[in-house]
């Protein structure tokens, strides 16, 4: 039993903390967002020479071999600077797809360009009528001499706009809402019949919709095996709610020490407003639900990386708890900073936004405990 | 113990329907209930058109050119409006500054300016919070110090709403240091076009401006410009208070929201999932409807209440409390309803001369903008806590 | 629109306020309670005298033809007294379905004795597998010569230790859970085959599992049509839960007042409690929600009068916020009071167990508001 | 970081299942997973149990008997007393006065009172809150005057959990008027058979005698009972606090009460109702697990800190917070699942000795008297309020 910091962790959490202290402050993210990229391509590179995008990937492909836990660390430390690049699409979405589903060759090729920063993916999986419901595929992929052609819309694709390559899930077999029958299939988004619909994201990030009308790929385009893709999804989506469940936890943490730092320098009626005993336990709860949610990230990292019938279960029971203390501890900081709360120029509405939407994304909390409550009524 | 209307009450329904019906324009109701801001124009044409049935001083004295309205008219006028979408009525005007100066101002003051307020010619705003003074609004210090014939204003005001529209705004200013702070506060009215005024907008979550910050800097004000005694500008500001707050509660607005919501729920929209399968969210939603009415029925109380001659007390803090967490609780059914359409941030995607493409379902761009604003409304008019500690002392005894 | 009181009103309140006043202070409640009867049948019969059992009951049967807004003010008063006098059972539930199901000769014959004080009854509805659904009727009903046996399992019968007779629900058609079938009996609690075990209930009252086994009644015993008994009962519980939740208001009241009361007197660090602001702020939510609860039983008192569709509507919708609304009062008044407020010596314990268990009653929030979606989901 | 228990540690889970299996009669077991209270003699036998095997003193160190467990095995302990539905261990003497005695105790002290309090020869009751000394604990007024070789105790304790019981109480007295009054606190232990103590019960919600008001007239109390120095009272108690902070929390139990709830749902018996089809219901069920899983870990990782050497700090008041709040969430779960057999009185019908009719289903009659007295744990302890005061000043330093 244990909870501190490993020595790589720490090395982690040291050189992230230093990168998002030095390199990072809000205007700059601000000026970050407000590019035509939306990031910035040289910190894309510095992740890369700091080893970070190779974090979880396996050894033999020249990854560092990093756990769940790892990844948790460095997601904190990301999730207090706020930061847009694009981590989570390409190396845990993606990464993490091609890590599990790929056939060999194309784990040796892929992740190589991966971890040199040389290669950018992005998701193409949620659909309209599906939102969050991961075998809910109604794109379709049908043979065509020895190849395929995709039909379909990809909604809120994120970071399409600078990627490489899309991953795109769609149906070889069965019908929407079988696990049976999906696969993943690797799309050039210049390619003829592809369309897409760049926009911002309301949290500083960017994604797109995405309109495949008869796009031909080749059976090379294939990643991994035909019709058995689900599995794969659905690990790497749990993985990617601890992702973004460490990220939350960052946030919550750095709502709080903003909050608690403004009221004591913020007075009203001739005294600091941290005096007043109503804000002082409207932050102790901000506290509380800050512990409460890192400890569910821990009890979520460690169980989902164990994997088996469990790992979808802690994954939904996190985002769960992220979702109500991502609530309760963001709302609170926009409250207790009052009308400076609202403004575009203060740091504190920025983390709220990226909080909000951090429950919406993979399932909100209200979607998770319907889940969670439709499987124990099936039990 | 009813809520019944009158056979006449029943046709003054009738006659407010038809006023929207026919008066409102489509364009306007289409963006008021997808969100969207209106331009200024449609804004004032709007209050001018109901200037022109006679219904622009609602809670305004017959004798001023006000409607006579009983309780029961006011609560199915502003029922209607809500229902057919209809923009609010600024408030800084018709229901904040008029009431002031018709109460407390002299009679040259109330022919110069109520007339204009009335017909909707002259566009007012707030000038009461400041960068230091907000919860501790007495604690303002932009000064107006007297200089012959006139004063001369210094300051700065913010969360000005609309400043950037205004014509004229309406002051707290400090005139005197000694005493209790609250003493030492006057009611100026300052034409925003004087020199020295200017107006910076803040930028709010929503990526909108609404609010300003408004600077004075040696702005001359003619004396004649003080409504009533210098030094009980906050006795006259308190009155306004309480009605503000029950204007925030914004019951009637609330209830078209949800109401359009359930609709939205019974026939989902193409890219709006089936939210109503789901329970717990279903129950969220009945939820706020059980807090609505009981809140709707609180604000007929307090109406039943005002019109038996009674004024409306500290209670009114309870409108302002319940119906900015009822607005709140609704603003987060939306974003659960927009599902992964809540995060495209494409505003101008109904403005007028859009030609992009277009995010569906159609109400979905507005939603998390709208929320993450409208988290404003337990914060202004006195924040949520400030309206506990009302209701603790001046109801409580505490 | 009018929500002050009329002169009526205004009279049934002020007499309840004196009596509770004078003839009902905590202790003498207390040993009422504690009785053989669980509370007085002089009590019961100052009702009769002063009307009140007359209240709802229509003019053409020696009633005062009062409407559900008179009953609500005489309950909330009733409710700020923890009154034990078996009202709810007599009045509103039996009374009720006399009224709304019996045959003219049974109106004439049952309503003066009821109102004169002579003749108390209890409602044996609710079965163990049914709780508060009204429409699962297991007890079985069988013609049997010119009659009927009685066989079932009647659970938590309010009230019917000193009842003289009862009003049982059972089926003479159809299935449980079916609407149609359901018939009232009026059965003598002392003849054969009725057994009866009595116990004091959580909140100072008294009930009973009534077991009927081949329990012989004739025809005569029938309330009503055969077979038609479901809208009357429905009727009759939405009432009820108005009823009841004006009772509720009067304990919610009375608890806010108490609990003022005392954080003004209690001194900790040399001070009131009520000085420390969370408390302040505790007490504005518990009178926030005394508001809105009794708003809400306003809607509800005028809507379930209506009748009609939306009379089941009102009364679910009221439930839920009278459930709601009274946790948070009982439970934060109890909290106030600190150690004193879990101690059976003091009334605020007391007022505290009654607005839990009329959560229980009629249905909780939690089944209210399932049934609720239930129907929004199926409409 | 990782949960995983060693070879050793899996062990000694065996051990630890095997003694519960052995030594807790059934009849204790079934009392204590259906809210009944057990006997005196109950109570003892198990403690007497847990000493046999050299289990009494969990947290005591080695030298004075104490187990020398590691926190991972204190862990284990726990969870499986709770899941095998053992007795607590009554706190007073084992976890709360002997520290203090082995801390700050003298050689005599520690000599006379250790052995009989891991023996549990001797019961222990805590005399520290007073009818006006609640949340504000450092006001008491019980005092204590040094006559020669005694003191004199006037004064009246409150909330004496089971001190009907008690052999021996410890005691906060007040030795002196003068200074901070945290200063004039001293500890001191007192025999419950020396003239002049007298023990009135408190009927508390449920309708048991649980807690007690304990009075001091005149009762003297010789000056070797006095722990430590005068006047350092309140540091000696202050040290426990945080440990009671942490038991109160009862995440153990908390566990097993709500897998047993599981278990009715998955399979109910007789007279309840099938609750698993409310999805609203259900949706809570989850909420508390959610709430608890977190906790759990929120504790484990206390105890890696206190592993590592680090001593738990204001960070307990998570734990007494989230824990009783926890408890207060599945104690109305149950309310939920009794429904209306949550109404019958009958607290008797489980008792040994009862004939009666007895009301199913089995878990039903305590639900209500459990769900009301249990109130009481957002209360004792220091009240969350009062926790929330601490995490805001010596955590967040506010």
């Amino acid at each position: 039993m244990d909870f501190a910091l490993n020595d790589i962790q720490q090395m982690l959490q040291d050189s992230a903390a230093k990168f998002i202290k030095n390199d990072y402050d809000f205007e700059t993210r601000r000026a970050l967002t407000e590019s035509e990229l939306g990031y910035s391509q040289s910190n894309w590179q510095l992740f890369a020479e700091l080893g970070w995008l190779a974090l979880p990937f396996a050894e033999e492909f020249g990854g560092m071999g990093g756990d769940l836990s790892d990844l948790v660390v460095l997601q904190t430390e990301l999730g207090r600077g706020l930061v847009v690049e694009p981590f989570l699409s390409t190396v845990i979405l993606c990464g993490g797809l091609i890590q599990r589903h790929g056939s060999d060759a194309q784990k040796g090729e892929l992740i190589e360009k991966v971890l040199a920063g040389e290669l950018k993916l992005a998701l193409a999986s949620a659909e309209p009528q599906a939102q969050t419901r991961v075998e809910d595929v109604a794109t379709t992929a049908v043979a065509d001499g020895d190849g395929y052609l995709l039909n379909g819309h990809k909604c809120v694709v994120l970071d399409a706009h600078s990627a490489d390559m899309l991953i795109v899930v769609a149906r070889t077999g069965g019908v929407a809402g079988d696990r049976d029958g999906i696969t993943l299939f690797l799309v050039d988004p210049n390619q003829a019949g592809v369309e897409l619909f760049n926009y911002p994201t309301n949290d500083g990030g960017r994604a797109a919709e995405v309109r495949l009308n008869r796009v031909r790929v080749s059976a090379g385009a294939l990643l991994g095996d035909k019709d058995n893709a689900f599995p794969a999804l659905e690990a790497t989506f749990n993985h990617a709610i601890v992702a973004l469940s460490a990220e939350a936890v960052g946030i919550m943490d750095r709502l709080l020490e903003a909050t608690v730092e403004y009221c004591k320098v913020r007075k009203q009626f001739d005294q600091p407003i941290g005096n007043f005993q109503v804000l002082q336990h409207r932050m102790a709860e901000m506290f509380i639900e800050c512990q409460q949610a890192r400890s569910m990230l821990y009890f979520g990292a460690i169980t989902a990386a164990a994997g088996g019938e469990e790992a979808a279960r802690a994954a939904a029971l996190l985002k769960v708890k992220i979702g109500s203390a991502g609530r309760l501890v963001g709302q609170q900081a926009v409250q207790l900073h009052g009308g400076m709360g609202v403004t575009d120029e203060l740091d504190v509405g920025h983390f709220f936004k990226r909080l909000t939407m951090i429950n919406t994304l993979f399932g909100s909390q209200d979607e998770h405990l319907q889940r969670l409550v439709f499987k124990a009524q099936a039990a | 113990m009813n809520i019944d209307f009158t056979e006449q009450e029943l046709a003054f329904r009738e006659e407010v329907r038809a006023f929207f019906r026919e008066e409102l324009p489509e364009q306007v109701r289409y963006k008021i209930d997808n969100g969207l801001r209106i331009s200024r124009d449609d804004q004032v044409a709007y209050q001018k058109a109901l200037h022109a049935k006679g219904w622009a001083g609602v809670n305004w004295p017959v004798e001023y050119g006000g409607t006579g309205w009983s309780s029961a008219q006011k609560y199915i006028f502003f029922n209607e409006a809500a229902e057919a979408a209809a923009p609010r009525i600024i408030p800084f005007g018709l229901s904040m500054v008029a009431p002031v100066i018709y109460t407390f101002g002299s009679e040259e003051q109330k022919q110069r300016f109520l007339p204009d307020i009335l017909a909707s010619n002259v566009w007012w705003c707030q000038g009461y919070s400041e960068p230091n003074a907000g919860s501790d609004l007495a604690g303002l210090k932009t000064k107006a110090v007297r200089d012959g014939d006139h004063y001369i204003v210094n300051g700065t005001k913010t969360w000005t709403t609309l400043g950037h529209y205004a014509d004229w705004i309406f002051c707290l200013v400090r005139t005197s240091d000694t005493g209790r702070k609250q003493e030492g506060i006057s009611f100026l009215l300052i034409d925003m076009k004087t020199p020295g005024v200017t107006v910076k907008p803040i930028i709010t979550l929503d990526g909108r401006r609404e609010v300003n910050e408004v600077f004075f800097e040696d702005v001359r004000v003619p004396v004649e410009n003080l409504i009533g005694e210098e030094g009980k500008g906050w006795t006259y500001a308190k009155v306004l208070l309480t009605h503000e707050r029950t204007n925030i509660a914004g019951v009637a607005p609330s209830k078209h929201r949800l109401s359009t919501l359930r609709k939205l729920l019974d026939n989902p929209p193409a890219g709006m999932g089936n939210l109503r399968q789901n329970s717990l969210f279903m129950a969220r939603v009945i939820q706020a409807e059980v807090e609505l009415k009981a809140l709707e029925f609180t604000e007929l109380r307090v109406l039943s209440a005002v019109s038996t001659g009674k004024a409306p007390g500290p209670e009114s803090s309870i409108l302002k409390i319940k119906g900015t967490e009822v607005q709140q609780m609704i603003d987060e059914l939306y974003l659960e309803v927009a599902g992964y359409y809540a995060l495209p941030f494409v505003p101008g995607q109904y403005e007028d001369g859009y030609d992009g493409v277009r995010i569906e379902p159609h109400f979905a761009p507005d939603v998390a903008p709208h929320y993450y604003n409208n988290r404003k409304v337990t914060i202004y008019g006195g924040t949520n806590e400030i309206q506990k500690n009302i209701i603790a002392k001046a109801v409580l005894g505490l």
